[in-house]
């Protein structure tokens, strides 16, 4: 470990009605490193993920950021601690453009009025940014946007801003090659700048190619979480499909601990 | 042709051609804006005119702004509970309240009708305050809060006129409101600033956004709109400057004091919705609560906030009524006033389920009710029939709106 | 409702319609306030009128506010707007009634009160029942049917009209000052006193339904008008005391009249309507004219301070024995009134 | 523990504890159905109780049914309409307009009574089916059309009893729906006929299912739940059996008519919508249009149908409301029956929203607005003040619910 | 080819209001083959398939069926046809339960009522099939689904019926590595069955894995449609980003024909 951990999860469990989510949790992200966060389908990783970000309220467990214990009761709390998150279910508003979009919450102003102008130029930098070529126009609504193209909106609102931890859920699922190349390459990019990435995958290239930890997510135990350069692609999945491999997993006796 | 289509790039081209064409192609695309209100109502006007000559007499148009105005207003209050997906059915009586509250101290408690008229409004904003944060803190839906609110203060306003009687207000300020009009020359004046100020507006934006590369409306459509502003306006002003006195003894001429209270009200609205951080989150609210939530805005106080302005405008709008009414009695803002403006946002384009409307749809809807109303009165038809005909003729307005909006959307989804 | 319809399809499209139309006669723009407080504006007011104004051969419309403060005011302005000379308005509230009145002085147009006065207002007539009078003759009504049936110390219950209704507060004054001194006397005793909102009969039902409920030993239901009697009466059906505790109404509608002669309904109080509308549409024609008329009464405008003259009318109360006074009149007639199982009663009521 | 959870293997250990506590569970969870509703009512009967000692006699429960019977029938017939996110603002009124047509050919065209109930309740069908066309073919807002109906109706009503006369209704037949009571004997019969009648079925359903793998409730819950049904259905017959005559010659015993009549209304609409492909689709449709018509429903035919429905049911409650007054007058249907029957859908759970309700939610808010106005009319308020304790009870009886629901919900989402 | 296209479109156009999506685009597929439509964000792929659905009207070209002309003017046509989509935006109703929404609009009845037993057994044994195995239970409301789940269920609800024309948009993009062997082995099968199945993909290894033929649209045009096993990885990359590799794609006389 370079540092400790900026964020970390202790012992969180989390229950929708009968139905018990997530058992018991640890999870820790370090600044200036990538945290590939995956599991099967089902597993808890976007419930864990909903967690971090206040959108689910936690049932018991330590949230710490930098540390020092925190309350974290809804998305104003997570922003404020300098947390940014791309939900897998986008949540864009539909009846507003690109722009009102990417800014939302936190618009540019000068004085009372909306600075558009600002705002126009700096979405347009960042998208370019992301190998968007094929939207039309930044003031086209999102409700008309590709797969892809929703997707990399939602990219984009998230990285626009100054935060020290951003996670990403299944950021590449819609994505063309390009982009998916693109977003790799940014969330490298954040991550030597010094931000605390977590990116959660299914797509286990993905996963080795940028990340510097892995987190295996079984069942809502968490299974492992360990440095992937000492892991293998086929480690990874057996983690992922029965919760265990070789000495790792649950079980184990190592488990959460890294 | 379509490669790398990033906005820049359209700057260099931005003739007037282009800029039109879009236009065109974007109402054929089915975003119409104003247009099928404006349509119905041109429509309306016409048929009644064609019945009923007086219809355009300057008389009746200048009676057209004052019977609207209350309904106008409430309506643009409601937009915004509208645009969260949320409905105000109590805003109707919470405008009888605040009338009566006028009343009661202006008539009974003698005060100077500024404290009586602020008193008013704030009795409305505390009433939203109240509403909104039914709503939005205990999550009781609101229909059912407004619905509770429908009958409590049918009840309060009941209580303060005294069961059945009714309050005169003689205070020439607030009697002036609804029934005096500005002096014509003042009208000519305030009329020509407004277009300068719109002209130099667009002027300005047009250049601070040419200087930033960004795509700017070409030199000759501002002219264009600046002139259309100029004519409708102009227009309006000469037909209310006209005399309409039917005696000699009177002079009865000028733009009603409602018409630029109205035009003020949808200007602010307008400039909150379409250029503030709060309007576009009324927005965000009302298209994705949950997106909202997830981009930091503070749901409930928008929630909240949104009833307070919805209730705020109905004290405005019972002012005018009691204004126009010179009394209040327990039945203002009762009637059909509350159907009457949701349908008025409605008809202009505002959507039930949140996230879509203007400030302008108000006005435009309340003017389609204006004048349904206006018309039908010179029909001289009975009860029954008047009822029947009203209804038909709602549909058909709404109706011209919808085939419009249909076909130009079978062209997109 | 389609002969007494279009009115001023009838007067007014045969000649042009519009203000430029003759200029020597006058226009009659007449504003009835609802349909729905009283069958007697759509069904009586209007047909008496219209009669009255085409025999004399003067141009007119009529409208009906529908209850609506507002649309009033519209309807005001319209007619104005259509060229009426001459403007007969029931009000619906005073202080909507002095706008329009004040609004048609200044552009000259001669104003009537017609059945309700406008306080503080400006019109040059008022023709009129009188109000408190019809409450009288409703209080009186019950204590009569209540001695007939030699009651002791009754319960009343009071069905009041609608709570927004000025008339039904004066209706209210009326009956209340037969009532009270019997309730302060001790010989009747005082039940449940609640208003009905807009009149609604079907409201009534559930009010007087929960009156019964609360205070099941009413015998005497005053009751506004027929229709909200109506409502009582048919509660008390259900309990098999109709009949054995009288009701009142006000508007000798078919429906109380026949409640009436079935021995459900004590009483109802009958305005010859004809006579109010004949009164009042001669004074419209005679200002149509641009004559003068002159009237014998005057009534004091304690607001307005003021005397204006006025032709009163006296409302008549209905018994069981004079049903048939209603009939003579032409009021209903007796096709509508004697259907079925009231073939006999009429007879024995002397209708023939 | 969690596994390999598809359904299968639960069916092992279906006994009684799991199955008690799963409810439990859901109930904690938010999935609390009917409880808020239950629960606001009870308080409310306490209330009442205690201020008014009346309130729980015999005779005034057997008012409460007749009184509440015409808003729960509109409300269920509403509710259709609500599922799609679709509103009917002229229900009232076409339930005016069927009693109309009823009592003008029974009372003034001699009809017999089969004949015109038939032919009310045709029109109300007719009603539904162009309203619903006007809404899903021409694409115009429910809410204008609706609003629109609403202003022409009142007209029709008007017309039909020509301006503004109460026309009687003398006929035996539909003067016993809403006045007349079935035999003791009939209600105690037809009582242990349905409550066998769900045992069986109930029983039948939990073989079939067992007898497949599939999970089923297990034979002590079905045995508590038809017992639980026994006890209430045979509570409220004995209560509705007391004698509740205040003189002595004429006995008044027994059901009121129209409660097998909402019973059976009920049932039917219950089986409508949660066992047969057209309530499924309904559902779908209030939950995501363009999914349903993906799937290849006919969204339009689903509108048109609710509408159809809604107007229909709108008929009935004209009906039943024609027989309570045994008259029929120009407001029947109008002032407050329409916000009263969709407060009831909304309050018994029903969304405004589409997608989510039960028929059985427009009898629970039914009888919870029922109730209030029952107790209110007990309390012997004046106009005013009534009015205002009717909203803030209403209010109370929703932020109880309202309450509740956001308590479990915290558990979940 | 070893037979007539089952499905075959000609010089289809579309634009939605100003933007034109679709340039005069022939797409046609073969019974028994899989063919895979590629192509970046935004190209075009998910609204040609709306377009073959009847979800979006055609502003020009021909529809042909089974050689035949056909006019598609909503899901129902298509459905008749036999033609199964499962489109990007999954389109299930969060308000009912996952039996429900895969049968929805095919319900299976027994008399009047439908017969819940029959489906709650029929669905079971489909998701058994597709690896799904966190699913807590078959009644849950698919709102409470994860990202994963919600795509199989809109994949079960497609492949549970007899059609002849099968169309998958991006189905693997949500689902983990088990989940996305057992759908392409599902793809294979169906097309050995003598389907027509087309497959969209931004993964050029699952492509490969499955695909007969490969059809390439890039910014709303087809730029090439050929066999699979005439193409390497890197051409259809290429294809892809820039519309033409060597003599394939566009202006170069090749474009949509094989
Ligand atoms: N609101 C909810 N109510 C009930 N159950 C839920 C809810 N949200 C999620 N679940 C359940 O929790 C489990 C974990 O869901 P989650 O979305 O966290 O999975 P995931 O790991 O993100 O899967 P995927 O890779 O498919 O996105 C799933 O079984 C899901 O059904
Ligand atoms: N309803 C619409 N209105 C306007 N433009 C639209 C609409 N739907 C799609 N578009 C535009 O059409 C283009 C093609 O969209 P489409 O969804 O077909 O792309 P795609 O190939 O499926 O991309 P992805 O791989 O990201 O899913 C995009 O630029 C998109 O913005
Ligand atoms: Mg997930
Ligand atoms: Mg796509």
């Amino acid at each position: 470990m370079s540092q400790g951990p900026i964020l970390e999860l202790r012992g969180i469990n989390k229950s929708f009605g009968p139905v018990q989510v997530l058992h018991d949790v640890a999870f820790s992200v370090h600044p200036g490193e990538v945290t590939a966060l995956v599991g099967d389908n089902g597993a808890g990783k976007s419930t864990l993920v909903k967690c971090i970000g206040g959108i689910h309220p936690i049932d018991s467990g330590e949230y710490l950021f930098e540390g020092e214990r925190v309350h974290v009761s809804g998305p104003r709390d997570a922003a404020e601690l300098g947390v940014e998150i791309v939900y897998q279910d986008l949540a864009l508003c539909d009846n507003l453009d690109i722009v009102q979009n990417m800014f939302l919450g936190r618009e540019r102003k000068s004085g009372l009025v909306l600075d558009e102008d600002t705002m126009e130029e700096m979405a347009a930098k960042t998208l370019a940014g992301l190998s968007v070529r094929t939207v039309k126009s930044l003031r086209q609504h999102v409700s008309s946007l590709s797969g892809g193209q929703r997707q990399t909106v939602a990219i984009a609102k998230a990285v626009l801003w100054n935060s020290k931890v951003v996670i990403l859920d299944e950021p590449t699922a819609a994505l063309g090659v390009a982009q998916t190349a693109q977003v790799l390459e940014l969330v490298r990019r954040l991550a030597d700048r010094g931000l605390a990435v977590v990116l959660i995958s299914h797509n286990m290239n993905d996963v080795f190619a940028v990340s510097d930890r892995i987190a295996a997510l079984y069942l809502g135990r968490m299974a492992a979480q360990v440095k992937a350069s000492e892991v293998t692609h086929s480690q990874v999945v057996e983690l992922i499909t029965s919760g265990r491999s070789g000495e790792l997993g649950i079980g184990n006796g190592i488990g959460a601990a890294s | 042709m379509t490669t790398e289509t990033l906005p820049k790039q359209e700057n260099a081209d931005s003739a007037i051609g282009s800029h039109v064409k879009g236009y065109i192609e974007r109402v054929r695309g089915g975003e119409l804006g104003a247009l099928p209100a404006v349509f119905g109502l041109i429509i309306l006007c016409v048929v009644f005119a064609v019945l009923r000559p007086s219809f355009l007499s300057a008389l009746n148009f200048a009676n057209l702004f004052t019977q609207g105005a209350a309904v106008a207003v409430i309506a643009m209050g409601l937009i915004f509970v509208l645009l969260l997906g949320e409905i105000d059915l109590s805003a109707g009586f919470a405008s009888g309240v605040c009338a009566a509250v006028l009343a009661v101290l202006l008539t009974f408690q003698g005060w100077p009708w500024y404290l009586a008229v602020l008193t008013a409004m704030v009795t409305g904003a505390v009433i939203g305050l109240v509403l909104g944060s039914l709503v939005a803190k205990l999550g009781i839906p609101s229909f059912v809060v407004t619905l509770a609110a429908f009958l409590a203060f049918q009840g309060v306003v009941l209580l303060l006129v005294k069961n059945g009687t009714n309050i005169s207000i003689r205070d020439e300020t607030v009697l002036a409101i609804a029934n005096k009009n500005v002096p014509p020359a003042a009208g000519w004046i305030a009329t020509a600033v407004g277009v300068a100020a719109y002209a130099a507006l667009q002027l300005v934006q047009a250049r601070r956004r040419a200087a930033r590369g960004l795509v700017a409306a070409p030199m000759a459509v501002i002219a264009a709109r600046v002139a259309a502003l100029a004519v409708i306006a102009g227009a309006a002003v000469y037909m209310l400057n006209l005399e309409r006195s039917r005696t000699a003894i009177v002079s009865l001429k000028g733009v009603p004091i409602v018409v630029p209270l109205i035009v003020i009200l949808l200007i602010i609205w307008t400039f909150v919705l379409r250029r503030t951080a709060y309007g576009r989150h009324i927005y965000a609210v009302g298209g994705n609560a949950e997106a909202a939530r997830r981009a930091g805005i503070n749901v409930d106080r928008i929630r909240i906030s949104a009833f307070v302005i919805c209730s705020f405008m109905a004290s405005i709008g019972g002012i005018i009524a009691a204004s126009r009414a010179n009394s209040v009695d327990p039945n203002t803002g009762g009637s059909n006033v509350l159907l009457f403006a949701v349908g008025a946002a409605v008809i202009g384009g505002t959507s039930l389920f949140g996230g879509k409307g203007r400030a302008l749809d108000a006005v435009l809807g309340g003017a389609v009710v204006a004048v349904i109303e206006n018309g039908m009165g010179l029909m001289g038809y009975s009860a029954g029939v008047k009822f029947v005909v009203t209804g038909s003729v709602l549909l058909l307005a709404a109706g011209v709106d919808a085939l419009s909006r249909k076909r130009s959307a079978a062209t997109g989804r | 409702g389609g002969e007494s319809g279009d009115t001023s399809a009838d007067s007014g499209s045969s000649a042009a319609p519009s203000a430029a139309g003759d200029a020597k006669a006058g226009k009659i723009g007449v504003i009835l306030p609802d349909s729905k407080s009283s069958a007697r504006w759509e069904t009586a007011d209007r047909k008496y009128l219209e009669e009255a104004f085409k025999t004399a051969g003067v141009q007119y419309d009529i409208q009906n506010a529908q209850g609506d403060k507002s649309a009033f005011q519209t309807i005001a302005d319209q007619m104005i707007t259509n060229g009426a000379t001459v403007l007969m308005i029931v009000n619906l509230d005073s202080g909507t009634g002095k706008a329009v009145l004040d609004k048609a002085k200044s552009q000259g147009v001669a104003t009537i009160d017609y059945d309700r006065l406008t306080l503080g207002g400006s019109a040059a007539y008022y023709v009129s029942f009188d109000n408190n009078k019809v409450g009288q003759l409703q209080g009186e009504g019950l204590v009569k049917c209540l001695t007939d049936k030699k009651a002791d110390k009754p319960i009343i219950a009071e069905l009041n009209g609608s709570p927004t209704d000025n008339n039904a507060t004066l209706f209210k004054e009326g009956y209340d000052s037969v009532l009270k001194p019997k309730y302060d006397s001790g010989d009747y005793k005082k039940g449940p006193d609640q208003s009905v909102p807009d009149w609604d009969n079907t409201q009534a039902g559930t009010i007087f339904e929960q009156m019964l409920t609360q205070e099941p030993k009413i015998a005497g239901v005053l009751s506004a008008n027929d229709g909200l009697g109506n409502a009582a009466i048919s509660v008390l059906k259900k309990q098999n005391l109709n009949g054995k505790v009288p009701v009142t109404g006000q508007d000798a509608t078919v429906q109380g009249l026949q409640n009436i002669l079935a021995g459900d309904q004590c009483m109802t109080v009958y305005k010859a309507i004809k006579k109010e509308a004949d009164a009042a549409s001669q004074l419209a024609i005679g200002l149509a004219k641009g004559e003068q008329p002159s009237v014998s009464g005057s009534v004091k405008d304690p607001e307005g301070n003021r005397d204006v003259p006025s032709v009163l009318l006296d409302p008549q109360a209905i018994y069981f024995d004079n049903v048939k006074d209603v009939v003579n009149d032409g009021f209903v007639t007796k096709d509508e009134l004697c259907t079925g199982e009231f073939a006999d009663k009429c007879k024995e009521a002397g209708i023939s």
